[in-house]
């Protein structure tokens, strides 16, 4: 993998996909080393602020050596990004993070789920996926009828939605959209909230399939050296040795069996 | 024009390292820097045993800076030794182990066990975290506490020794004193300053060890008051450190008395800050033509 | 929707103040804001005496705050009644009037004193102003002198006496219980923390007091970590400030354990912060349906 | 006078006039009370630096709405000043202090000195002077043949120019140029370096006239109530009691015989 490093990007274009939902394209050169599931620091150009936003990498378009990003403005951070226009240098810092283990899920029946703003780091997902010829089922659990990045996803995958208001698709989440579709699957790949994962983690269990989790939590340095973000482990790992994995590094995607979440 | 800064015997090529726990043991980081252009790596604090550290989340940020409460995760000093003085073997820079324990005890095993590592050419002690509900931070909060774990140190100890001393107290003259008069060989501050951060929305501490440890350049003014006082009150070596994001930042802490500073939480906003560092004193030093940066040492008026 | 809070018997209409030092006795930030809206103007610490305050440059600038070093300039308790009083007289606001001295009976003086001026609430004890040589300070960092200071002003005081607190303290868990047992009728903190600026090009102190007392932003999870461990260590009200700026400070000094708070340093970023400070405690209350503020108080977990 | 306020304030045109000196308009509804010899407080938007920077106001179109500010960069906060482009909605705190009395000068032969970043304020002085039919005399020093304004100057004053190296006008300081080319005058106005204010008292006593000179002191409230910006004064001023007059509201300007210098 190529050298991490934090660099300038200009922004190519930033447009709304939902309420609070932001869009944005990124030049940068990092593009050229990214795999869907990793994700990038963005820094808020706001000097009060001096940590990096983790936002996973929703596409990556490398002939145009550019990232998606999409995000959701939640605080200070995100708000500011919401602002940048076409032309707006940025910072950012990556790449970072050991993204979907695409091998695991290759031709073999692979579903990739997301919920909420775990949606975006599925695309490219399932994109390279299917490009690589393993047919795909993307499953998405939205709020409402809001259902962003679902018309990119049927570029590359069967499409199930899953709206919490029952608006569009199974009203419910990813599971009951799972079973009422009777989507069968060998392997899942997911990124979402906390109870979502311990579901698909319960499912896969139960199903005895494999799974692989997007994990997140707070972070600082974002590359594995200060220690925050860490998530508990089955085993000790070979980092901590006290079952504490790095999400920044040793994640964010983790084999479902691996982590206690 | 030198650079060259001298602690207890221990000569280093630059009086830039990097602040305990902000920089693994240089790992992550030599992916973005040159570890040799450093003048000392300083590891993650590292006990006797392996310690968990405390449940996420564990960091957070605030205006200018950040919370952490880590709590002294660590992998126990046999792999420490094992993997992380492995990979330091190749880099021609200073080593200064941080050493932490819940008990005198603790501490003294670590000292002793690293007394024949040829790597290791420094111990820091840390006796300010306050992330951690024994020991730590309590030694660091009482002269007395404070003397009598140096001096057992100090006994055993076969490198030199740098007491880490803690901002939350009343006296910090005192507490420089007091590891002074027991015998170290240096001390090092500030560590992060206790503090708190409350969602409100959630109704919840921030952190889940509800306080958490301050750094970053919103506590600079109260780390460079108190290396003033500290190097003012004792004649052993200060090395500075809170805030520091720049060579000009360095600059204010050696005017303010320090030896050597050390570049912590600023490595998280820019993973190049301690080379913008190195090369920031030098340019300041060009600028106003100073042949030696010792002769910059308190030079306050 | 009730803002309205109680402190040691005085009611306050909403349980925003302002920090002492930062809003004269309110004259000038008459011209930007309603001084009736506010829950209390505290004032400028008055001394038995005038006192000329410190040499310039008596403030600077840090990173998400500043520090200064006014040294309790004050025209006296002569001039203050005379003039700032009869000021506040036509407002319909708390008045509480922040007391200053270099020895207990310069205290003693301005508080007996105040003690017929009915326009007086409440009198605030300044006992940890940081850029005073004499007296001040030496009083906020010993919980002896704490204690002593606090019982001899209750036995002469006829208003409610609150006892400002250093947060340059080891605990201020301990002095905040020494003031309670003295009879403190309630505590607020933090005043500033001592810090320092070097400029590096002049190679002097930014201040000419060499130290100032830190205050902003920056200094906001110190204080709400000190708000937070005083206010479970006493039964006593507790006016929480620190680097307040928003409505949404406030309620985090609130769920940390304030019964009121006091908006310092930011008045000078923004003239409107203390009103910015009323309207934001209202609209969180409403967002989220909190019926009485005193329901917020403590509710952190 | 009008309240104070901390307002919005339109840039409407930025140059550069010497090296590091900057020349911006802005248009501002404190335009219509501005008085010369006033300044306001801008506002860096950075939010680590969050007080006011006092920058005096150097030419007043009460037409357009609109003040005119010089300032040279000195730090963080003017740096980021440099940056501003036309249309570019700032925050200003103002109007602040009282001006030069132009009372005291209208009428007579009155000079304005200035001496490096105290050349702007003088403009709008010698504007308004002129305007009110005073002959007036602008006594200008600069370091070099950057003498930036002075062909505003020349618009409503007799100019004399020093220069520190000699490159233009007088090579020396303003006194030195008073006296080469025998200046002579009932009132001076005047704001720059603290060895020139000195000089001009001094000169001003020697002479038996008046000088009205502008001060300078760090500043963090800017409007007279945190006691930073203090001066020491030979009688007990009003507001202190103690011989500690605030610039920032009792000042800038001060009869040079009433304040310690
Ligand atoms: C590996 C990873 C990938 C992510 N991918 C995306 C994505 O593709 N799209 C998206 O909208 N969000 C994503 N998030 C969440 C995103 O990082 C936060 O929403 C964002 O940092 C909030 O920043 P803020 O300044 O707006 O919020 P603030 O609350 O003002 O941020 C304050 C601090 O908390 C941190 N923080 C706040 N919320 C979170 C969170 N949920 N997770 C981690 N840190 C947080 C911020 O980084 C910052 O340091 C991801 C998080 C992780 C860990
Ligand atoms: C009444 C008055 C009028 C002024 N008019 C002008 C003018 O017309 N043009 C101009 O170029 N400059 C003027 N100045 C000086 C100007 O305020 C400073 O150069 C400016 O504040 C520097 O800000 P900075 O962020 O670039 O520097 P920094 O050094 O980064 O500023 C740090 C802090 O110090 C303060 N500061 C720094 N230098 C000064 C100074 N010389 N005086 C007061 N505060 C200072 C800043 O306001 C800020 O709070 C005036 C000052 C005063 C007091
Ligand atoms: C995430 C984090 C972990 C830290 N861990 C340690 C540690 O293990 N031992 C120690 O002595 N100091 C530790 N510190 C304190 C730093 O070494 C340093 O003293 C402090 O952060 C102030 O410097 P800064 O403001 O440059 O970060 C840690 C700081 C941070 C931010
Ligand atoms: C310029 C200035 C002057 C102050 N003067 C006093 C004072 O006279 N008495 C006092 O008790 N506190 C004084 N303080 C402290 C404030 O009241 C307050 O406790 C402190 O600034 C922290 O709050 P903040 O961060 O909101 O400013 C002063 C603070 C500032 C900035
Ligand atoms: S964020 Fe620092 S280790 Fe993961
Ligand atoms: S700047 Fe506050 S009184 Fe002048």
């Amino acid at each position: 993998m190529a050298k991490k490093a934090k660099i300038e990007a200009r922004v190519l274009s930033q447009s709304i996909l939902a309420e609070g939902i932001y869009d944005m394209w990124l030049e940068t050169e990092l593009a050229m080393d990214a795999h869907p599931g990793q994700f990038v620091g963005v820094y808020p150009a706001n000097k009060a602020t001096l940590l990096p936003r983790p936002i996973s990498i929703c596409e990556v378009d490398k002939e145009k050596s550019a990232l998606r990003l999409v995000y959701r403005v939640v605080g200070s951070g995100t708000a500011e990004f919401a602002l940048y226009q076409p032309g707006d240098i940025i910072m950012i810092l990556g790449i970072l993070g050991n993204g979907f283990p695409l091998e695991a899920a290759e031709g073999k029946r692979a579903v990739v789920m997301g919920g909420g703003i775990g949606v975006p780091p599925l695309l490219q997902t399932a994109k390279e996926l299917s490009q690589k010829g393993t047919e795909v089922t993307a499953v998405m659990g939205y709020r409402n009828e809001e259902t962003f990045l679902s018309d990119d996803f049927k570029k590359y995958a069967k499409m199930v939605i899953a709206t919490e208001d029952g608006s569009v698709g199974t009203k419910g989440n990813v599971i009951d959209a799972m079973n009422e579709n009777s989507v069968e699957c060998d392997v899942i790949l997911a990124c979402g909230p906390m109870p979502m994962l311990r579901a698909i983690k319960q499912y896969a269990q139960d199903k005895g399939i494999k799974a692989y989790i997007s994990l997140e939590e707070r972070m600082a340095c974002g590359v594995g050296a200060c220690l925050g973000c860490v998530c508990k482990t089955k085993e000790a790992d070979h980092h901590s040795h006290v079952h504490n994995a790095r999400i920044c590094t040793d994640g964010p995607v983790f084999d479902a069996e691996d982590v206690e979440i | 024009m030198n650079t060259q800064v001298e602690i207890a015997g221990v000569e280093f090529k630059n009086p830039v390292m990097v602040g305990s726990g902000t920089f693994g043991s240089g790992v992550e980081y030599s992916e973005f820097v040159d570890l040799n252009k450093l003048g000392a790596v300083v590891t993650k604090g590292v006990a006797n045993v392996p310690w968990p550290g405390n449940p996420v989340p564990r960091v957070t940020e605030v205006y200018g800076g950040m919370l952490n409460a880590i709590g002294l995760q660590n992998p126990g000093i046999d792999v420490f030794v094992e993997r992380d003085l492995s990979f330091l073997k190749d880099y021609d820079t200073r080593v200064i182990v941080n050493v932490c324990g819940k008990s005198v005890e603790d501490y003294l095993e670590v000292v002793e066990r690293l007394g024949d590592e040829k790597r290791v050419d420094m111990l820091e002690i840390n006796v300010s975290c306050p992330n951690v509900k024994e020991g730590a931070i309590a030694f660091g909060q009482n002269k007395d506490a404070l003397f009598d774990i140096t001096s057992r140190i100090k006994k055993v100890a076969k490198q030199p020794v740098i007491m880490k001393l803690s901002p939350n107290v009343t006296s910090i003259s005192e507490m420089a004193k007091a590891a002074e008069a027991a015998g170290a060989d240096a001390i090092s501050l500030i560590n992060t300053i206790t503090g708190m951060k409350i969602d409100i929305h959630r109704r919840k501490f921030a952190l889940a060890n509800k306080t958490g440890g301050m750094s970053g350049p919103a506590i600079k003014p109260v780390a460079v008051r108190m290396v003033y006082e500290a190097s003012h009150a004792v004649n052993i070596p200060v090395i500075g450190m809170g805030g520091i994001a720049s060579g000009d930042d360095a600059i204010e802490f050696i005017m303010a008395g320090a030896t050597a500073v050390a570049v912590g939480a600023m490595n998280f906003h820019d993973p190049y800050t301690t080379m913008r560092v190195v090369e920031g004193i030098e340019s300041y030093m060009r600028r106003y033509n100073v042949e030696d940066i010792n002769d910059l040492r308190g030079c306050v008026e």
